[in-house]
């Protein structure tokens, strides 16, 4: 046995993130984990990583005994983690954020050795970075490239992958599934952490169910199903969803020739013309980094655009402010719950408020009774894990806040919602709901944008597709005709030929 | 207009610019961790008032700069335990620290030497001035650059040599990174406090230097809060040169010629009130041309999330 | 009904009211019945100020002479005068004695509501009839200071290297411009300031500016910067002169402009303790000998310095004499 | 009631601090030469010991108070301002100003005197907020220079056009405002005056402001997350500029309240001298920026200040060593103030830089 870990516990103050977790990893083999928002994975990870000190249990390492005081004990022992929230330093190359730790060089930092050597290992595994670019410029897809670039190069044989596929598209998750094989060839194990069953599935060699912390079984993929796993997780089966057709009217959403600065030469949103309808969703499908989100903020009034115009339900907003933006009809659940979605410091209640804070008011006060009675309603009808509204919104799992997000907005009873990529790093549970609830709202009339670099969610709920590739509109499907496959090819710059 | 430009111009920005520079090289080290030093006043005032202790007591400058780097080493190692160990605020901490500067040094002034306000003794030797040798044949740059103390020319190495760890070396890199993403570079085990700790003591060691240079370089004396405001300006140089060795330099050559620019407008017609304004003005005026980042982006890259 | 009044009677005729003292039949003169507490409350820290710092010493002198209490209190900023004077004025002093116009208001306030209370205030006039008020012209001094620069000057200019360009720093350098000009009409007068009352490094690179456009006397007028105008003379041999004390070295700090606080309030507890203090308002000038110039109508303690002629010396004594005869009149550039 | 439980846990770290600062300073006093125990009874005098020092103290207090919410206005917001030196001499040379040049019964001057006052500091700030706003100049950095600008300006202006010539004329002030100008003491011949009244109901609405109402809402979001509040509606640049107005109006205030209620003229340097503007942005610090907190840190540091005055007057232990045993006291209670104050964060945020 590679690794053993042993009646693992971590309690923080009443919270029992972990009790009595057995978990164990053979030499070359990919072993899942999965579990609800809050069950543990992340913690019993942190505590392998060195991050956390277990309140009780043991690890070893090929049988001996060991402890972690630091990542860099961890490092030492082989162990490589990839974090659910990237650690990349913003400002420094991609070379640099690979080899920080282990920097070719005495005392003086060889660059170009550092880069030669990140070229070699992107050659080695196949993995295509820049290394000369910065982060800060980077999409999300690749600077999980650079995450595990990072773990490989300094020379893990236990590699922790926590949620590695919620920001790919899908062919560069077959990448990552592709690249996760041939390394287990080569000898390395892997701990797959995901919400997504059919990778793990398709990825993994046995699957460790939590649940509240415990685990709840431990299968062999060839003797399980999504629906097993799905229920040791929830604890109960999931209902199927049932989608009718959409009965589209007037336009509320009409985008001209919009067009926004991007970073370098080229604009990062090239003249895109769209318009979303009342009472459908229209999904945005695209590879992460085309744009998608300079368009989404452009059409939020979170940048001015360059050229183009911008209305909601007849008003031209172009160029306006958030605030007028969502006055004339705009809820928005943001892609990046922690940038733009939350306040970390602020409170459940306090977070939640947020664009109903003139709704919610008299005279300029604000009624706080009405916010919290609102926050908890939505608590229950989501089943948000926040114990009461006064907690902090850090003390969320991302999940749980996410739901949180989602309430809020869909709650602003807006014509038009954005919805971006609302369902990432969520469970199956709260993905069910999260589901059902824009559905809902589209049957009540509402007009939805969806963005997702999830093709599986895009296909679910949409009624008409876009594709987004290099800052362009390459592609419109309706929700008979769209495919994976079809999708997959325009999202890569592929001709659309029927 | 002779009257403005000359060659004392350069020679006597160079000499007062030094203390500034060399305290703001220090607040740019821990800027670039993440603590904010407001004390470099009080660390400053500590480092001219003990160079002085120094030279009394060994009578030689070499010691007396030894044992003002000691002892402010000593209060910036308190300054960073405060911080770093028992997370005091930062700011209050250096608030404090000035507080407490002023009031030790004067206090310590009465004890030591028995006198009130000044410490001045005539056959106490300040620091050498060194003439380059080449240097000063050269007509112009000679006169400007040839005849400072040692402490000018170790501060002009200074910014190359941290120039140099910062983007040339391994532990400049790490430095940098632990400033940069602390809870990342704690994730690959780098020890983000030790970093801490070795930049509040490098600034202790710099400020010393500066305090050396004040009461050593320029002048061979003590007198209370000698160091009037240096400190602060050093802030404000360490945020405009936005903590980098170069721009921190550039920013305090901009202070320490515009201080030397506006003592020679105080002989024009204008109040005095105003040509001290001067150098305050202008430095408002550079930061237009060193914006900050618009404030989405910097949010956006300081946000530890990125998903 | 002032008390100190009763005071002085009972102790200024010790024979006149033989019943009222069981005590010893011969008391010695320095020591009375009763030892005064007195109090010199200053408006802000002593620090680098040579003039409360010889307020301090006069102050200690006295005290020690004439076998009395006394207490000097510092006040930390001009928000804290105030309860300090209170303070002090609420206590068992018998005599407060405080400095300069910055403690005017406070003063005027608080010496109303303590009328047995005798109050003295050095270098400014409050009317009142508890207070006694000690005023000086500098610009006398100053006057003389700025014929002897110009004197020793060959180069026809002269600086001055001033604090902080405040009111009271107008006395000083008026009559400094005013005396030059009276000896050399043509004189170039460079006047420049520091910005503070503790910056000696920025006191020194004004001199050396201040020489390098010429000026080969800088008097130095800027507190403690003074010691750093006196370095940037001795590195590059001008002359200069400093303030309040003798601070002559015979080198190049040849000059000194003197104002005797230390004597003032030697003289005021004197008058206090021995009865014969009055609530007027006395006014030192070159004629009372309260201000003055080293070697003029002062000694000085370092030799006189070749740089300075016998026959200028003798000159500035004529200008001394006429300004004390009213012949000239020193204009105080503050009326 | 969660909340209170939180605070009464909180309490046993700062009394710990205290002793241990006391301690420290023990052996401050002991190298002075002093007596431990009668300095620390003089210095607990000095800020409590008689109605007269209870009342000097809170008079001290009154521009700390304002100066300290003005700051944490700006803090909660995300907005730093450390200009309240400049905030506050502009503020009370405008409010002298006024008040020596406006005519009409004395209450009515009084009152536009201080809205002057206000408006001075309000606009200085601001300006500074809208460099940022509109260039993207940093707050920090100019608010920080323009302190100098606006004391030099102050100073000047006292020492030339408006110099009292009456009386000595030695001094770069104002002329004594008339005294139907002056605010009313709160008790006859006691030092504290309606200004400290002010302060306490600015504190209450601050504290009103920042917790209820809808704007407080938006500036506390923006301070906690700017991207967040913008997401929401919240339009930064105005919020910005009126977080930035009353910051410093309230330091206006603050040099306003000191000129008509204590010092009755505009003298140069006397807040600077008093650094009642530093004091105030480290009460607000150590609070946290809560408004009640701040008032309370700055009450509290006020009493170190007097206190110390106590010591010097009573004891032989010179006024340094009242600084040093001040900065002790501060550094040590520092700590344990925002342990016991601050919620633990999620993997420990850069040690608190508040930047
Ligand atoms: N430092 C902490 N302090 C308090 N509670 C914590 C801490 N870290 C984790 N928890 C709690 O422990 C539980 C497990 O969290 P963990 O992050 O391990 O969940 P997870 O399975 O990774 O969830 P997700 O699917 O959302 O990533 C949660 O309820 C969380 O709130
Ligand atoms: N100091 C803390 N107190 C309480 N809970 C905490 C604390 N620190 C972390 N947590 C919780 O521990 C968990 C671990 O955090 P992690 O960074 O893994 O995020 P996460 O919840 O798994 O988020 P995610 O899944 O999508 O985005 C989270 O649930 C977080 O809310
Ligand atoms: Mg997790
Ligand atoms: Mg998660």
């Amino acid at each position: 046995m590679l690794l053993k870990m042993e009646g693992i516990s971590k309690n923080y103050g009443d919270v029992q993130a972990n009790r009595q977790i057995d978990y164990d990893l053979k030499p070359g083999e990919v072993h899942a984990i999965v579990g609800e928002n809050g069950a543990g994975k992340t913690t019993l990870m942190r505590i392998l990583y060195g991050m956390e000190q277990p309140s009780s249990g043991t690890i070893r390492i090929r049988g001996r005994e060991a402890h972690f005081a630091d990542p860099k004990d961890a490092i030492r022992h082989g162990i490589g983690m990839v974090h659910q929230h990237f650690m990349l330093f913003q400002n420094f190359t991609v070379a640099e954020n690979i080899v920080i730790g282990q920097e070719p060089g005495k005392l003086r930092f060889d660059r170009k050795a550092a880069i030669a050597r990140v070229e070699a290992l992107s050659e080695q595994y196949g993995i295509r970075v820049d290394p000369r670019a910065r982060i800060v410029d980077c999409p999300l897809g690749v600077q999980q490239r650079v995450e595990i670039l990072k773990v490989l190069y300094q020379g893990a044989e236990i590699i922790i992958l926590d949620e590695p596929t919620g920001v790919l598209t899908p062919l560069e998750v077959g990448e990552l599934l592709e690249a996760i094989r041939t390394l287990t060839k080569q000898g390395k194990s892997f701990i797959l952490i995901s919400h997504k069953l059919n990778e793990v599935m398709s990825a993994a060699d046995r699957i460790t169910v939590l649940r509240d912390g415990e685990v709840t079984g431990v299968l062999e993929t060839s003797r399980t199903s999504v629906e097993e796993l799905s229920r040791l997780m929830v604890g109960r089966p999931l209902a199927a969803m049932d989608k009718q057709p959409a009965s589209p009217k007037e336009k509320v959403l009409e985008v001209r020739e919009l067009s926004v600065f991007g970073s370098g030469s080229k604009p990062a949103v090239d003249a895109v013309s769209l318009h979303v309808r009342a009472g459908e969703i229209v999904g945005i499908a695209g590879i992460s980094g085309n744009g998608q989100s300079e368009l989404l903020q452009a059409i939020s009034g979170l940048t001015k655009p360059a050229q183009g115009t911008v209305s909601l339900l007849g008003t031209d907003v172009t160029g306006k402010s958030a605030r007028e933006f969502r006055n004339a009809g705009l809820a928005h659940i943001p892609e990046d719950r922690y940038v733009w979605g939350a306040n970390k410091a602020a409170t459940v209640a306090e977070t939640g408020t947020m664009g109903h804070q003139r709704k919610l008011s008299k005279l300029g006060f604000l009624q706080g009774r009405a916010v919290k009675a609102r926050v908890s309603d939505w608590i229950k009808q989501y089943a948000i894990k926040a114990g009461s509204p006064d907690n902090e919104t850090q003390n969320l799992s991302g999940g749980n806040l996410q739901k949180l997000i989602v309430a809020r907005e869909i709650a602003q009873r807006t014509p038009f919602l954005i919805a971006a990529e609302p369902t990432r790093g969520v469970d199956i549970g709260a993905m069910e709901t999260i589901h059902e609830q824009l559905l809902r709202k589209r049957d009540d009339g509402g007009a939805i944008l969806l963005v997702s670099s999830e093709l599986s969610e895009i296909l679910k709920l949409s009624d008409r597709i876009l594709v987004m590739y290099e800052g362009r509109i390459v592609g419109e499907l309706q929700e008979g005709e769209a495919t994976e496959e079809k999708l997959s090819l325009l999202m890569v710059g592929g001709k659309r030929n029927g | 207009m002779e009257q403005l430009f000359d060659l004392a111009l350069f020679n006597s920005a160079l000499r007062m610019l030094t203390p500034i520079l060399l305290a703001a090289l220090g607040g740019a080290l821990c800027a670039r961790v993440g603590l904010f030093n407001v004390g470099l006043e009080g660390l400053m005032l500590i480092g001219a008032f003990s160079a002085i202790v120094g030279n009394h007591y060994f009578g030689s400058t070499g010691a007396a700069i030894a044992f003002s780097i000691g002892c402010v080493s000593l209060f910036a190692l308190l300054f960073a335990y405060l911080c770093i160990h028992l997370r005091a605020n930062v700011i209050v901490v250096g608030i404090a620290m000035n507080l407490l500067a002023a009031g030790l040094t004067t206090f310590s002034l009465r004890t030591l030497f028995d006198v009130k306000g000044a410490y001045y003794n005539k056959d106490m030797v300040g620091l050498p001035k060194w003439d380059i040798p080449l240097i000063k044949e050269i007509p112009v740059v000679g006169d400007i650059l040839s005849g400072h103390s040692p402490l000018v020319y170790l501060a002009i190495v200074l910014v190359a040599a941290m120039w140099f760890y910062f983007y040339r070396t391994i532990g400049g890199f790490r430095f940098l990174a632990a400033g940069d993403n602390p809870l990342a570079a704690r994730s690959l085990g780098i020890q983000v406090r030790r970093y801490q700790y070795g930049a509040m003591l490098a600034c202790g060691v710099l400020c010393a230097l500066a305090g050396a240079q004040l009461s050593l370089g320029q002048v061979t004396m003590f007198t209370e809060g000698m160091t009037a405001g240096r400190g602060f300006i050093a802030l404000v140089a360490t945020m405009l040169g936005q903590s980098g060795p170069l721009g921190v330099a550039a920013a305090s050559l901009l202070f320490g010629l515009m201080d030397a620019f506006s003592i020679r407008l105080q002989g024009l017609a204008m109040p005095s009130h105003f040509t001290q304004m001067v150098p305050y003005a202008v430095t408002i005026a550079a930061m237009f041309f060193f914006k900050n980042k618009e404030f989405v982006k910097d949010a956006q890259s300081s946000g530890t999330s990125s998903r | 009904a002032c008390g100190s009044k009763d005071n002085n009677n009972a102790q200024g005729s010790p024979s006149a009211s033989p019943s009222n003292s069981g005590a010893p039949s011969e008391s010695a003169p320095a020591s009375p019945a009763k030892a005064y507490k007195i109090a010199l409350v200053t408006p802000e820290p002593i620090g680098v100020n040579p003039f409360f710092q010889l307020m301090d010493e006069g102050l200690k002198k006295a005290g020690q002479e004439f076998g009395v209490e006394f207490k000097t209190i510092e006040s930390s900023d001009p928000a804290s005068i105030e309860q300090n004077l209170q303070s002090a004025a609420a206590g068992d002093f018998d005599l407060i004695i405080t400095s300069t116009f910055q403690m005017e208001d406070a003063l005027k306030k608080i010496a109303p509501q303590y009328p047995d209370k005798s109050f003295a205030i050095i270098d400014t006039v409050v009317d009142l009839p508890n207070v006694r008020s000690v005023a000086f012209r500098e610009h006398e001094a100053a006057y003389l200071l700025g014929a002897a620069a110009a004197l020793v000057s060959k180069s026809g200019t002269i600086g001055n290297v001033v604090a902080v360009d405040i009111p009271l720093m107008k006395k000083y350098t008026g009559g400094f411009e005013q005396g030059a000009k009276s000896v050399n009409p043509d004189i170039k007068v460079l006047v420049n300031y520091v910005g503070g009352f503790t910056d000696p490094a920025k006191a020194k690179e004004l001199a050396l500016l201040q020489n390098s456009q010429g000026a080969d006397f800088v008097a130095g007028m800027s507190a403690v910067g003074d010691l750093g105008v006196f370095e940037a003379a001795a590195e590059k041999g001008f002359y200069t002169s400093g303030q309040d004390t003798d601070n002559t070295d015979g080198k190049q700090v040849i000059l000194a402009q003197l104002k005797g606080t230390d004597a003032v309030v030697y003289e005021t507890v004197k008058d206090f303790v021995e009865g014969s203090f009055s609530f007027d308002v006395r006014d030192y000038g070159l004629k009372e000998g309260g201000v003055g110039l080293t070697y003029v109508n002062k000694d000085g303690k370092s030799p006189l310095n070749e740089a300075i002629s016998q026959e200028a010396i003798d000159k500035l004594k004529q200008i001394n004499d006429d300004i004390v005869a009213g012949k000239i009149v020193v204009d105080d550039s503050l009326q | 009631m969660d909340r209170w439980k939180k605070l009464a846990a909180s309490l046993p770290g700062p009394a710990a601090a205290i002793a241990l600062g006391l301690l420290a300073g023990s052996i401050a006093i002991a190298i002075a030469g002093g007596s431990i125990l009668e300095t620390y009874a003089e210095m607990w005098k000095g800020a409590f010991g008689s109605f007269y020092f209870l009342t000097s103290t809170l008079n001290r207090a009154t521009p700390v108070i304002l100066v300290g919410l003005g700051a944490a206005v700006a803090f909660r917001s995300g907005f730093f301002n450390l200009g309240a030196q400049g905030q506050m001499a502009l503020g009370g040379l405008a409010a002298a100003l006024t008040a020596l040049y406006v005519p009409g019964p004395g209450w009515f001057v009084a009152i536009v005197s201080m809205l002057v006052g206000i408006a001075a500091g309000g606009l200085w700030s601001a300006f500074a907020g809208y460099m940022d706003a509109r260039f993207r100049v940093n707050l920090l950095i100019t608010t920080l220079l323009l302190n100098y600008i606006a004391t030099l300006f102050a100073s000047y202006m006292v020492a030339y056009p408006f110099k009292d010539k009456t009386g000595s004329a030695a001094m770069a002030q104002s002329q004594m405002l008339d005294n139907a100008i002056w605010l009313p003491k709160l008790f006859k011949g006691m030092p504290a005056h309606v200004g400290l009244l002010l302060a306490l109901a600015a504190m209450v609405a601050l504290y009103v402001y920042l917790t209820r109402t809808v704007s407080g809402y938006e500036a506390r979001m923006m301070g906690g997350n700017p991207l967040f509040a913008v997401y929401g509606g919240v339009r930064r640049t105005p919020l910005m500029l009126g977080v930035m107005f009353a910051s410093g109006g309230l330091a206006g205030l603050a040099g306003a309240g000191e000129v008509l209620g204590s010092q009755y003229r505009y003298i140069d340097n006397a807040f600077v001298a008093a650094d009642f503007a530093w004091t105030g942005i480290m009460a607000a610090l150590l609070a946290n920026a809560h408004p009640i907190g701040t008032a309370i840190a700055a009450f509290f540091l006020v009493a170190l200040q007097t206190g110390g005055m106590g010591v010097e007057m009573n004891t032989d232990v010179p006024l340094e060593i009242g600084d040093v045993i001040q900065a002790v006291l501060i550094l040590f209670i520092t700590v344990k103030f925002v342990r016991g104050f601050r919620r633990r964060r999620k993997e420990g945020d850069p040690n608190g830089a508040a930047v």
